[in-house]
């Protein structure tokens, strides 16, 4: 039978089920991934690829269950203080991290300040700590974490791999090469890591503290994990047709049917959970500061037909700006909006851009343009969506300005420098949406991308943030995401699907709620 | 020359013949890249979404892509971008790599030293690095790529020109118009260039197929050109990912690049052929 | 006798882009085992040619026997298959060429080279054929042969090279050598050398030797029979007794008579003969000498005569057995008087000329040296200079011409090149018409340069080959007059007339003409600002006796016309003899003699000078050559031989001659010599 | 020999320092930084950044910055990669020799199919032999590698099973980059050679080789290719850079480990130290590389050989 089991939009954390029910032991696991990691350190990593491997290695506090609630990791319970401003967790005390040294408060509190301290340079495992302000070691195994403001978000953020818990003597010892010798309490241990070619991690026999979101709660059944590194997709894709190894990542959508129609080889598929890759108008720049400007390009740009095109049907099209299946999403935003280009060009003929000798509309003697800015590899075809975005708005009488460039970070969070850019993000909690529409602090170093500056909108995520009641806090989500698509702010455009091809003989790969792969089931037919 | 031109005509032996569907092939490609609407049947930008990733067929000559773009018209029109690439960068490199090939050589001396040493810095570093690391500064547009490449091509003009102005220099008939009393300026100008041009000449002629594959050696590896109409290399490196399920997609701009590379070389060994004077006179 | 070498209606056709193209047609010879045969004519007549035919090697230059037999020792050569013939090459028929540098592959050495042909056609071990390789060297003259067989071909001279080239084709004891002009390249005093070699092998070896060669005296001193072609053909065949007798072909005549002797009278034209070989795509029809032959009939022009028999030998003439009756025919054609012997009569315009040795001093050369740093290694220190000219000081007088001669890499080139300011002198003066040349500015320089012109060796290589005969021509006047495109076409065409060429070719290119018209081209733009002084640099060394005369007339004739100075630097003796009216002699950089030219070929005075002359081939069959010519070969000028640069070669040298450099003095009226023990 | 030797050593030092220079300048215009790259710019207050570009010294000005790094440089220091702190030297040397057994393997594929065509091609020039040489070479120099690699293994890896489609690990991993690589070679070669040995082929000496008897082979592969090679040698040094070059992108097909990723990833990511790490490296290959290549030359011509 073919293992292809594709997860529905809501459903995360599926898992395929093995034929024969026994899972093997040992065996080596080859698994491709599409690039390199960048550090293997949780704190200072910033790329989704690198999360892979990472969630082999280290374990969380708590766990997040497909339900959305909160669960035991290594933290077997918790309480938060009336003013919601404190967390205290009891920890597991059977836990070692892999070089020996006691998982304890004492380590809690060593990753937590390790992370806000500036010497680490930690990435975005600082965002998502934030508002945390300090520990305190109640005793052995119990830890209080202090924060700065409430927030609703903060457990749920201590769920992602991120803010895995790496061993202090470790960390101490290796400094900056940490993330080349990375130590964790996770099923597998590091091996080695050849740059630009493998990872390699190997089972944790101590291991026996697994979350409740896989089967097998001790260790792993695989002896080895090797990650190869494979940029290139034709070759990613043909070693695993060409048998060379196990499971490749990042399936791309004119391969899909193919491997689907192999009887050799399997489809994994998993939505990913937080931001669809949605495309931002920059708010800041006229004229997409006019709500009737966005909303005439929202007219006219026909996501469907763009996301049908570019990815085959194995991508969903995304309506909101959060994806489904995460906490608070709006159903109801789905459908509706239908393409009316009439509508869109009355729009603009209202605001006064009329057409001039080329076809592109004029106002004032400046021509009607976006520039559209992407990041250049070609990432999920992102940049052919840009192409299909410009062909499609030409009639309106835009004229769309494609720059793909290699350095978004100043092109677009220094020097603010597009109309339309778009990003994605996997989040745990609907607050991810605050740093895209939030009114950015004065002083920040980075602009937001949306450039959003709406008192309703930044009361509303707020709100969001603190908003103890579950029930009360998915409403207001489901406001903010009604808001934000009836001012235009964004075109939501696809949600993304962590794709694996594998072949038949690897079994029992499931995925956390984000969509992140987990090993701890594993096991290869033999 | 005397020759019966008859008799050149009835012996058209088989390289000869090369060199004429050669000549016809670029013709053809300079002919698509000036009036490509006489030529493609689509525009380049019409996006058929109902027809796909179509196999080739009577309706699309090279098939259709995944933005069911006619691939015929694109390579059609893409032969611009391509050829301005392969063109400018050769007239650029060739142009600042000829002067300082003859400023070298002509004057010889310290000033041949120092440039010569200059020539060496670039040399050192391979090509594509340095126009890797050009367009990685200066960021993708069609200039830039052209200046990229343009830059990782000036050594080899430099040295070849230069090495032609020391060879000319001591032919006999610069010292006999030196000792007619020309003054130096004249004698580069009318006897020195005119000579040493056609090494430089033939370089070109294969230096816009390698400028050609080196821009999309820069596709490949992300810094290429972003346009609606994508040139040769930018199609081919799109396309190569649908290699397995619509080979069309990459095969025929990839086959247009080799095609074209291939005749600019044959024509590129017959200029050198015409030009040299041994061959001439022979 | 047997015929070694039996060729009957021999005809070659090259496949060519224009089609078959008869190189050579209906050539028939023979050679007896023992004799010697030279094979005489113009450049393109089809010697080489028909020597490559003997050896089929033209079969890998698009060549094919179309019709005839070549037999070698009764075996039929055209019929044989390439790998029976390789057995025979090297082995019973060998080769050498004419430039013994190119005939080398540079990257072997010499004895893997000669050792390889032993190889290829004997049996025997490595060590054998290596130890008989340099027994061969040693029997060809070179010393030291064990060391040369482990040197490369780079690190052996011109002269070294074709002695090794001779062993190498010797190796196998091959019955049959063919030479392919193999002294032309060389020097004089190296020519004879290898000239005598030949002679002494031919006897020892026991073979018979084809000799190719376009020398009349080489060919009078050496072969048995001559045979002589033209256009492809041959035209006469006959012993060299016969033929120096009495030639009877006009062409052969004609030959004959362009020689410039040694007696020649220096006040007369010299003799050649008009026009130029046919090209072979655009051969004449009937005789093919017909447009150049004075006695030519109606009959020439229609019908190609056939080699018969006349008077005891072979000649293609229609008219040859009434022509030799004819009294004009008869007149001696050589005449050789002993050269030792004083009794030549000074003819009176010499004596005429006579006054010029003091006469007014156009140019004034005082103490010009030029060296040439050599760099060995980038941190050597220790800088080697070639002196090309040490310490040179002469006066030419207006209206004189003054000849300079000397073994290649004596340094004449290069004192040319100085006077006339086109390189810097590394120390001394040129003062011409009392200006110091070395003080002028770039302008001053330029005017200078307008009276002051240079004739090419090479006519072709002096022309740039992209520019038409119009431009060429007219390069000095755009740079020196302000003419406008039809002023300066006008000049050019009178030009192209005074040079006797046709005023309508103003629009060819250089390649569209022979040499000799070529260097008619040189001459035009040499002469076009009427300048005073001509610099000739072996202006005739690159084309054929007969062509040789056309120019050096032409150059005489314009001489008198537009009172020219000249400088001529050549190294063959007899035009320089004929033209030039005071010599010069230079070895190693120093000119070791100045006479007037009878009194220089009459009583030379060093003895360099007199081993110059004495290497001369003689055009005359009865005379024998007395070989008295140098040993050895020239020194190299980064390290000339103390005292006398020339003791190390010298018959007379002493130990003074060895510690002591002698200085030019006089030995006569205007004979001056660096000699201590001078011959007089 | 050894004299000159060093002084061209000496004289390659500047070459290098001037290589250095430039490729500081072609980065310092990228208008990317670093900085943004290494933190999460939205969480780090303004003055993190700054301290951050205090500690890496990149607010210092150009001069000083390069006048620094050389100065490390002199001592050994190649500095640490700004992505991920890892010192640079032990990065390069570590990815290095999986790039020259590349080049290696590539070059000798290059050099047995370019000689050997080229040769035939000219020995049968303008046959049906000839032509087929000049065309393989012609498609050898006009396939953009990227395409070619793909192509070899949709054929050898997924469609006949016979190699592995990626790695860097073994032989069998090292054959289709290195015939990727080595068809481009070969082309340049082919060409090379052909010129060269019909050059040669006219040549006197081979009319002298032939009236001594020799067979046309013994002249064809003794002689004419002998000196035929050298003026191919002197392309040897420049083909080789050529390779290094192909290495980013062949590398990159194939997921093989090597300096061209190092490179073609430190340069996207403005990352200097890398960067010109690797440069300094692969100036000091070419080098070398071009030495080796003129004592060879020495070695088969003695023309040049008596010239030292
Ligand atoms: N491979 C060839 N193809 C075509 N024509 C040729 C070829 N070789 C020689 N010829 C022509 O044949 C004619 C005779 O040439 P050959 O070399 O025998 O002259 P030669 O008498 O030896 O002259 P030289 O004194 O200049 O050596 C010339 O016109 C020459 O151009
Ligand atoms: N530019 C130069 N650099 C170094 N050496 C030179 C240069 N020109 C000439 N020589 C050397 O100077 C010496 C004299 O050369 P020159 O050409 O004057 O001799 P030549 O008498 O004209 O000989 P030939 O009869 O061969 O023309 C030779 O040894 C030559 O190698
Ligand atoms: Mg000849
Ligand atoms: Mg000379």
């Amino acid at each position: 039978s073919i293992g292809t089991k594709e997860a529905d939009g809501n459903a995360t954390g599926t898992t395929t089920e093995g034929v024969g029910g026994k899972s093997s032991q040992g065996g080596e696991l080859s698994y491709a991934l599409a690039t390199s990691p960048d550090t293997l350190d949780p704190h200072r990593s910033g790329l989704a690829v690198s999360v892979r491997v990472i969630r082999t290695l280290y374990d969380s506090l708590v766990v997040q269950l497909p339900d959305h609630t909160i669960g035991p990791w290594l933290a077997t319970e918790w309480t938060v203080s009336p003013d919601a401003k404190s967390y205290t967790f009891k920890l597991r005390q059977d836990v070692k991290f892999q070089d020996g040294t006691p998982f304890n408060a004492e380590a809690v509190k060593y990753n937590f300040d390790r992370i806000i301290n500036p010497e680490t340079k930690a990435a975005n495992a600082q965002a998502l700590l934030h508002p945390y302000k300090s520990s305190e070691v109640i005793d052995e195994y119990t830890v209080k974490l202090n924060l700065e403001t409430p927030s609703q978000a903060f457990l749920g953020n201590l769920t992602q791999a991120l803010l895995g818990l790496v061993s202090p003597t470790a960390a101490k010892k290796d400094g900056e090469q940490f993330g080349k010798n990375p130590v964790g309490t996770g099923p597998f241990k590091f091996v080695k890591w050849d740059e630009n070619a493998e990872i390699v991690v190997e089972r944790n026999d101590d291991y026996k503290w697994a979350p409740a979101i896989v089967d097998n709660k001790g260790a792993a059944y695989l002896d080895k994990i090797t990650f190869k590194i494979i940029p290139e997709e034709a070759t990613r894709i043909g070693s695993v047709q060409s048998g060379q190894v196990h499971a490749a990542e990042t399936v791309p959508p004119q391969n899909v049917a193919s491997i689907k129609g192999d009887s050799n080889f399997q489809l994994l598929q998993v939505n990913t959970v937080g931001l669809p890759y949605t495309l931002f108008f920059n708010q800041r720049r006229a004229p997409w500061n006019d709500p009737k400007a966005r909303q005439a390009v929202q007219l006219a740009v026909d996501v469907d037909s763009i996301v049908k095109t570019l990815y085959l049907g194995t991508y969903e099209r995304a309506w909101s700006p959060l994806s489904p299946g995460i906490l608070g999403y709006n159903e109801s935003l789905e459908n509706s909006i239908k393409p009316d280009v009439d509508k869109a060009n009355q729009l603009l003929d209202e605001l006064g851009w009329a057409r001039g000798a080329d076809g592109i509309r004029e106002k004032d003697g400046k021509k009607l343009t976006i520039q559209y800015v992407d990041g250049s590899p070609n990432r999920e075809k992102r940049n052919d969506i840009a192409a299909i975005v410009q062909q499609q708005l030409k009639p309106l009488g835009i004229d769309v300005k494609v720059e793909i460039t290699k350095d978004v970070q100043t092109v677009v969070y220094i020097n603010g420098d597009y109309d339309l850019y778009g990003n994605n993000q996997v989040n745990s909690d609907p607050n991810g949406l605050y740093w895209f529409y939030h009114t950015s602090a004065p002083n920040a170093a980075k602009l937001s991308i949306s450039g959003s500056a709406d008192p309703e909108l930044d009361k509303l995520l707020e709100q969001g943030l603190v908003e103890s009641d579950q029930g009360k806090r998915i409403a207001i989500y489901k406001t903010i995401q009604k808001n934000i698509i009836d001012k235009a702010l964004i075109l939501p455009i696809y949600v993304f699907p962590y794709t694996v091809a594998a072949s038949n003989a690897v079994k029992d790969v499931k995925f956390d709620t984000l969509g992140y792969p987990l090993f701890n089931d594993v096991n290869l037919l033999k | 020359m005397r020759f019966p031109t008859s008799l050149f005509q009835k012996r058209l032996a088989v390289s000869e013949l090369l060199v004429v569907v050669a000549a016809l092939v670029v013709a053809f490609i300079i002919l698509c890249a000036i009036v490509p609407g006489w030529i493609a049947p689509y525009l380049p930008t019409e996006m058929l979404t109902d027809q796909l990733l179509q196999a080739p067929s009577a309706a699309h000559l090279f098939g259709t892509d995944y933005f069911g773009r006619d691939i015929f018209s694109v390579v059609v029109y893409g032969s611009r971008d391509s050829l301005f690439i392969g063109f400018a960068s050769v007239i650029i490199g060739g142009l600042v790599g000829g002067l300082i090939g003859v400023i070298s050589g002509y004057i010889g001396g310290i000033v041949d030293t120092i440039l010569m040493r200059l020539i060496d810095v670039l040399m050192t570093i391979p090509g594509i690095l340095l126009a890797l690391a050009i367009a990685a500064s200066l960021g993708p547009s069609l200039f830039n790529i052209v200046l990229a490449v343009a830059v990782s091509a000036i050594p080899g003009y430099a040295r070849v020109m230069r090495g032609q102005m020391i060879s000319i220099k001591s032919r006999p008939f610069i010292m006999a118009s030196r000792s007619i009393g020309s003054s130096n300026i004249q004698i580069l100008w009318k006897h020195v260039l005119p000579n040493s041009v056609s090494p430089l000449l033939v370089m070109a002629t294969l230096g816009i197929g390698s400028s050609i594959l080196m821009g999309s050696g820069l596709s490949f590896l992300g810094l290429g050109l972003i346009k609606e109409v994508p040139d040769w290399g930018t199609l081919l490196s799109q396309g190569r990912g649908y290699l397995t399920v619509a080979w069309w997609i990459c095969t025929f701009p990839g086959l247009a690049i080799t095609i074209f590379v291939i005749a600019v070389n044959i024509i590129g060994d017959q200029v050198r052929d015409v030009l040299d004077p041994k061959k001439r006179t022979a | 006798m047997t015929q070694l070498l039996d060729i009957q209606h021999l005809s070659v056709d090259f496949n060519t882009k224009k089609g078959l193209l008869r190189a050579i047609t209906d050539v028939s010879l023979t050679i007896q085992a023992g004799e010697t045969v030279c094979l005489v004519g113009e450049s393109g007549s089809g010697k080489t040619i028909t020597s490559k035919s003997v050896m089929r090697l033209i079969d890998y230059e698009n060549g094919i026997i179309s019709e005839g037999n070549i037999m070698l020792n009764g075996i039929d050569l055209v019929a044989m298959p390439q790998k029976e013939l390789r057995s025979l090459r090297g082995k019973k028929m060998a080769m050498i060429f004419q430039e013994p540098m190119a005939a080398f592959d540079p990257v072997f050495t010499i004895g893997s080279q000669i050792v390889e042909v032993i190889m290829t056609h004997q049996q025997g071990s490595r060590s054998k054929a290596w130890k008989h390789a340099v027994y061969l060297l040693q029997r060809v003259g070179i010393p030291e042969p064990d060391i040369r067989m482990k040197q490369y071909p780079n690190e052996l001279s011109g002269g070294m090279l074709q002695r090794a080239m001779i062993a190498m084709a010797l190796a196998c004891g091959p019955e049959l050598l063919i030479a392919d002009e193999p002294t032309t390249a060389l020097d004089v005093t190296i020519q004879a050398q290898i000239l005598q070699l030949l002679q002494e092998l031919k006897t020892e070896f026991n073979m018979s030797i084809l000799l190719i060669t376009h020398d009349m005296g080489i060919a009078a001193e050496i072969a048995d029979r001559i045979i002589v072609m033209y256009a492809g053909q041959v035209v006469e065949q006959a012993t060299v007794f016969q033929l120096f007798e009495q030639p009877h072909h006009p062409y052969t005549k004609g030959l004959l008579q362009s020689i410039t002797t040694m007696d020649s009278d220096r006040s007369n034209k010299l003799y050649s003969i008009e026009g130029s070989i046919p090209s072979l795509s655009d051969l004449p029809t009937g005789c093919r000498f017909h447009p150049r032959c004075p006695y030519a009939t109606e009959r020439c022009v229609k019908d190609n005569p056939p080699l018969q028999v006349v008077n005891g030998r072979l000649t293609a003439c229609w008219h040859a057995e009434v022509l030799v009756q004819c009294k004009d025919w008869s007149q001696k054609h050589l005449k050789v008087d002993s050269l030792d012997a004083p009794a030549i009569e000074v003819h009176a315009t010499s004596e005429a000329r006579e006054e010029l040795v003091d006469g007014d001093n156009l140019f004034a050369i005082e103490g010009l040296s030029k060296f040439y740093p050599i760099r060995n290694g980038i941190l050597s220190r220790n800088k080697t200079v070639i002196r090309a000219v040490d310490d040179v000081s002469l006066n030419i007088r207006k209206g004189e011409t003054f000849g300079l001669v000397g073994e290649s890499g004596s340094g004449k080139s290069t004192l040319g090149r100085v006077i006339l300011q086109l390189e810097q002198a590394t120390s001394g003066r040129v003062m011409y018409q009392g200006r110091d040349l070395g003080n002028l500015n770039a302008t001053g320089l330029r005017e200078a340069r307008k009276n002051m012109q240079m004739i090419f060796q090479d006519p072709y290589s002096s022309v740039d080959p992209r520019w038409n005969v119009g431009d060429i021509i007219g390069e000095p006047l755009s740079v020196h007059e302000d003419l406008n495109t039809k002023e300066r076409r006008s000049r050019v065409e009178e030009l192209l007339e005074v040079v006797g060429l046709d005023r309508t070719w103003v629009d060819r290119y250089p390649h569209e003409f022979s040499g000799g018209q070529r260097q008619r081209i040189g001459i035009a733009r040499a002469i076009a600002l009427h300048p005073e002084f001509i610099l000739a640099d072996e202006a005739v060394s690159a084309l054929d006796v007969s062509v040789q005369s056309q120019i050096v007339n032409l150059m005489q004739d314009l001489q008198k016309e537009l009172n020219l100075t000249y400088l001529f630097i050549a190294h063959g003796l007899n035009i320089v003899r004929h033209i030039s009216d005071r010599i010069g002699v230079m070895y190693l950089g120093k000119l070791v003699e100045i006479a007037p030219s009878e009194a220089l070929f009459l009583h030379p005075a060093h003895y360099y000078t007199k081993a110059l002359i004495a290497s001369i081939p003689l055009p005359d069959p009865t005379r024998t050559r007395e070989y008295i010519a140098i040993q050895g070969e020239i020194p190299s000028p980064a390290h000339p031989p103390s005292g006398c640069h020339f003791h190390t070669r010298c018959p007379a040298a002493t130990a003074r001659c060895r510690e002591e450099q002698p200085v030019l003095r006089e030995v006569g009226r205007g004979h001056l010599t660096a000699c201590h023990y001078p011959a007089l | 020999m050894g004299r000159s030797i060093i002084t061209r050593l000496f004289t390659s030092l500047f070459v290098v320092l001037g290589s250095l220079i430039l490729v500081f300048c072609i980065l310092y215009l990228l208008p990317s930084d670093p900085v943004l790259m290494m933190i999460d710019p939205s969480s780090a207050t303004p003055e993190t950044i700054a301290n951050l570009r205090h500690q890496l010294g990149l607010d210092r000005p150009f001069y000083i910055q390069f006048a620094s790094y050389f100065n490390n440089i002199i001592h050994g220091d190649f500095g640490n990669s700004m992505m991920n702190s890892e010192p640079v030297l032990p990065k390069i040397l570590k990815h290095f020799p999986a790039t020259l057994m590349l080049t290696i393997a590539s070059s000798i594929i290059a050099v047995i199919v370019g000689v050997l065509l080229g040769v035939l091609s000219a020995i049968h020039r303008n046959r049906w032999i000839d032509i087929v040489a000049r065309i393989v070479g012609l498609f050898g120099i006009s396939m953009p590698t990227f395409w070619t690699g793909i192509l070899l293994i949709l054929l050898f890896s997924i469609q006949l099973h016979w190699l592995p489609v990626m790695g860097s690990d073994g032989f069998k991993t090292l054959v289709l980059p290195a015939i990727t690589l080595g068809i481009v070679g070969a082309g340049f070669i082919v060409r090379m050679v052909r010129n060269s040995m019909l050059e040669v082929i006219h040549e006197q000496f081979i009319v002298t080789l032939r009236s001594k008897g020799l067979s046309e082979r013994a002249i064809m592969y003794q002689h004419a290719l002998r000196n035929a090679l050298i003026p191919a040698i002197t392309m040897m040094g420049v083909l080789i850079g050529e390779m290094l070059a192909g290495a980013v992108v062949i590398e990159t097909v194939f997921s093989r480990q090597g300096i061209g990723r190092i490179i073609a990833d430190a340069i996207m990511a403005k990352d200097l130290p890398v960067v010109q790490g690797v440069v300094f490296f692969s100036a000091i290959i070419y080098i070398i590389v071009n030495l080796i290549v003129d004592i060879s030359y020495t070695y088969i011509d003695p023309r040049v050989r008596r010239a030292h």
